[in-house]
């Protein structure tokens, strides 16, 4: 579990296994509504969260929406 | 009578039958109250959101939590200026919002704000193929209107004039042929800067009008969305009612006969 | 909400407080009833009526019995072309109607149906000496319309385009210099062809839209009446709220930042 | 009671002495409402029907209100 | 063929032919040179001149001089706001220049240098009577337009747009409407912008048009004036060439037979 | 000055340089002698042609023999639906024609005759690869304008109004748009109805205007061809001299003092 | 010859007898081309500026082109 | 030399071998000029139409230039 990992275009240090302890390590709860996650340009279903692992070099992008025209 | 449609001349995109023919959007508002008694004033059923990235929080941070029973949101691509930026935000916003419903924007300009054509029917074209409901934002010509529908869109959004430059409908002409010739419904989006742009826009064969900086940026945006509302409401009476001809000259409304002074 | 302007902003003229910003016409109807169920849809308060010799009878024979109580009866001079003819016709109508309010119309071309502004001036004059309620119909010249108020008039109404022509505004600058100017209240007069015409010219400044054609002659005159009555007010509320100034370039309604796919 | 009058641009016999007579004699009933009368381009107020003579020669106008815009 | 209108096709102004359509304003150049120069290069023949007192002296002092050979100068009222003012000025005029033409000026209101019609028809009346070639600067009325050719107007002067303003053409529906009708030549008069401005106004039917601000203040007067003579010629040119209908659909210009790839 | 542009403003397409800013088509004149002497009276350099079966034959049948020596033949895709047909067309046209110039036409719908840009770019994007000097027949999308510049095209042909329709610039904002940011020159094509709308199309920043059914379905062609060159030229004049700002408000030309009858 | 006199909206001391005078005193050349002259709102003609007296409560307009739009 | 020919979409019984004598065949003067070959959707240059072979089933296009806009 060495190596960096990129978050909505930050790299940081890789800290999570899975992306459900991702979520968490960031911050974020999974259970919340509106969230939702992809990795290396593939969106992930919520409920493969749990079990969808990340590895180095990945690129995750963890979104939800906004106000927008 | 009120200021909406009435219930039996509902509009309908992708089999979905909506009392309301306005559109609105959330961005811009000057803050979250005004934003939410706003959309109550209009009358809207749907109301478009953005995706973006969870760093960036504003006001808007919980605007699921806030409208999501009440009203329909339709997430947008804004902002995206490649296919595969374009289909992948539509993706997630499926996946945040679980709606197959998507607003699909792909500029080609970042100044104008235009959108890529060519661009925009191959992403729309593989979103429909993944199963989406599609109303793309695009330009008031014609052919790229016909194939956006031949593609499979739910509905056209053709720009009236640049977003948010509140010039209304530049090309009305263009505008009429793309409603004439369209196969699906056509909502007008993008340049509404005041009431009787959308209802111009309706009376010209919109079957909608979509708004949002000429309310959120308004003076008094209730104001303004109660005037969108029965400005809507208007155009599209007008439109089923059947206006008079325009005559190059003029034509008496009193009698002509009878007038004091006149001979037998 | 309704269509109708709130209680809060009435259209006073000459001290009379009207809550309809909207004057029909009533002439040129397929028949009495269709007019009277017109007139109810479009809530107008004050409706007008031309002023003929007993001879000449038409379905409207009995115009006061019929809606003399209801609705304040404006007569109209229409159809003379001397300050003579013009000032009797007021006369008698004052006698008939027992009101002091007059639309002055003085015609100085059959063809095109526009005012002679010159004469117009000295018979509103007259008529103002007289006693009377002055409501001139006029050009869209800033200068004949403030020299109508100065001479006593207690509204002005010019023209949007010719009568019955259905080409709406063909002058919207001088409307709203009119509209800038004038110490009366200005009530556009003909030439509105739809409903998105009266909603721009309330949003021009007009403090009202006076419609007749438009809806007597629609293919649907009761859904037009319904149309024109939301698009005044939908004009005035946007003329309430503040519009946004047009711009010639675009501005983004989405956030600009946090989108996928873009660097940190 | 001699010579013609003119009525609503019509010359007719003279055959009322007054105004209201002339009313009653074109089958208008004067106490109808939306009536008014000049006489030689002068208004002729309702009150004064009963009073106001005719002569030979007079032009008289008769009116009401129709639809108009 | 050069940019000035045929011989075979003067402008005939009260029995005196013009061959150039164009009449300049002499005010607001950077210099004298340059506008003698733009003079030159516009090809008008007619040029207009104000009164004013002596003490008031600027580089035009001896305009007369200047070019009182070379050019017919039109002397006008401007600035004058009462009947007294306007014919006083006029009859100076013709003292100072020796001419009984004059373009007639009556201002009605100072900010939108608007004529006062009313006062302007019958100043006109009283210098027509006084022996004054009279070419009033009035608006786009045509009843008011036919009124002052009925008072023996020589010409009558509508306004495109306010003077100076550079909005070119307003209202091209009512200038249309004066050219159809008047009896007199149509000078189009004020707002003038740019070329196309003036091309238009020949294309409605104008016999002839006034620019001063337009050529005076452009980055390049010289390169102005050209382009003016050029326009004037243009809309003339087309105007007598007889344009094709606007259509509301396409019509192809290249045959639609023999394409490659299609059956027999 | 004769109504051509300066020697010293050529219009550069491609490295070559034309004296005349004005392409005439060469269809729908009334018959071959009107067609020579209105090309003659435009000052037209460039014309253009289209490619046929031979078995199709009219008065054009040898075009090339009538004209090919005096005027460079630009050859067009009129007609074409399809890329291929498109592209061999325009091979066809460079060996019939030995001029590797095309006009490229791509039809998206029969009866508006607008572009499928879309399939527009691709085409433009083979025939540049294939060595071709490609002038596409474009919307005034500035999107779409500025692809085509991307993938090579020499210049762009954004459309006024519809082919034939004579509806001149039912656009104007977009099509300053797309002068303002094309890297390439600029022609309008298509839609000019008469001569300001060629003036007004090279004010708003064209480097040059395509005509044909305007100067070959007027009255008299010779007369509208000449307007053209006229218009044409006082379009670019007036561009390179530098208009007056539009202005709300009026700005009196003559001196503002020295009025008589004012106070000293 | 006592008394004011009204110049072009200015009061001056009467210091002429003629029209002609007062050009002279005000260094307008008489014979200069453009200038035209108009005493208590009446244009006096070129000619009869030799003759036309002015008095005490004149108001006198001296006059010439300017460049106009 | 069997079979037919489609020329400008018109079948006919092939009765040339050549690009060069298809033309003749059709009374088209190869040394005119504007004349232009395609033979299945491929130009065929002037200097080849004598070498190029026709055979049964080919798609011949002949065009020239017509007024167009």
């Amino acid at each position: 579990m060495n190596g960096t990992i990129c978050i909505n275009g930050e790299d940081r240090q890789l800290a999570a296994t899975t992306v459900i302890e991702l979520l968490r390590a960031e911050g974020v709860d999974p259970g919340r509504r509106g969230v939702a996650v992809a990795v290396n340009g593939r969106v992930v279903r919520r409920s493969d969260w749990p079990t969808t692992p990340l590895s180095a070099g990945d690129a995750v992008e963890i979104v939800k929406p906004f106000a927008g025209g | 009578m009120d200021g909406e449609t009435p219930l039996s001349d509902p509009l309908v995109i992708a089999g979905r039958s909506l009392r309301s023919r306005l559109i609105l959007g959330t961005a811009r508002f000057p803050n979250r109250q005004v934003m939410l008694d706003a959309i109550e004033a209009s009358g809207a059923e749907v109301i478009t959101a953005s995706i973006r990235r969870i760093s960036l929080d504003g006001y808007a941070e919980s605007l699921v939590d806030l409208v999501g029973g009440r009203y329909q949101l339709l997430p947008n691509t804004a902002g995206c200026s490649s296919v595969r930026d374009a289909v992948l935000t539509a993706q997630l916003a499926r996946e945040a919002l679980e709606t197959d419903w998507v607003k699909l924007e792909l500029i080609g300009d970042r100044e104008t704000l235009y959108p890529d054509v060519a661009d925009l029917i191959q992403a729309a074209e593989e979103l429909v193929g993944d199963g989406f409901t599609v109303l793309p934002y695009c330009t008031d010509d014609p052919v790229v209107c016909r194939r956006l529908a031949d593609v499979g869109c739910a509905a056209v959004m053709p720009l009236g004039s640049p977003i948010g430059s509140g010039m209304g409908l530049i090309n009305p002409y263009n505008l009429e042929m793309v409603c004439t010739r369209s196969p699906v419904p056509v909502i007008l989006d993008a340049g509404i800067g005041t009431a009787s742009d959308a209802a111009r826009a309706m009376e010209l064969g919109c079957d909608g009008v979509m708004v949002n900086s000429a309310i959120a940026q308004a003076n008094d945006p209730l104001g303004m969305a109660a005037a969108m509302r029965d400005a809507v409401a208007a155009g599209r009476r007008a439109r089923l009612a059947g206006r008079i001809p325009r005559r190059a000259y003029a034509e008496a409304s009193s009698p002509q006969l009878g007038l004091i002074g006149s001979g037998s």
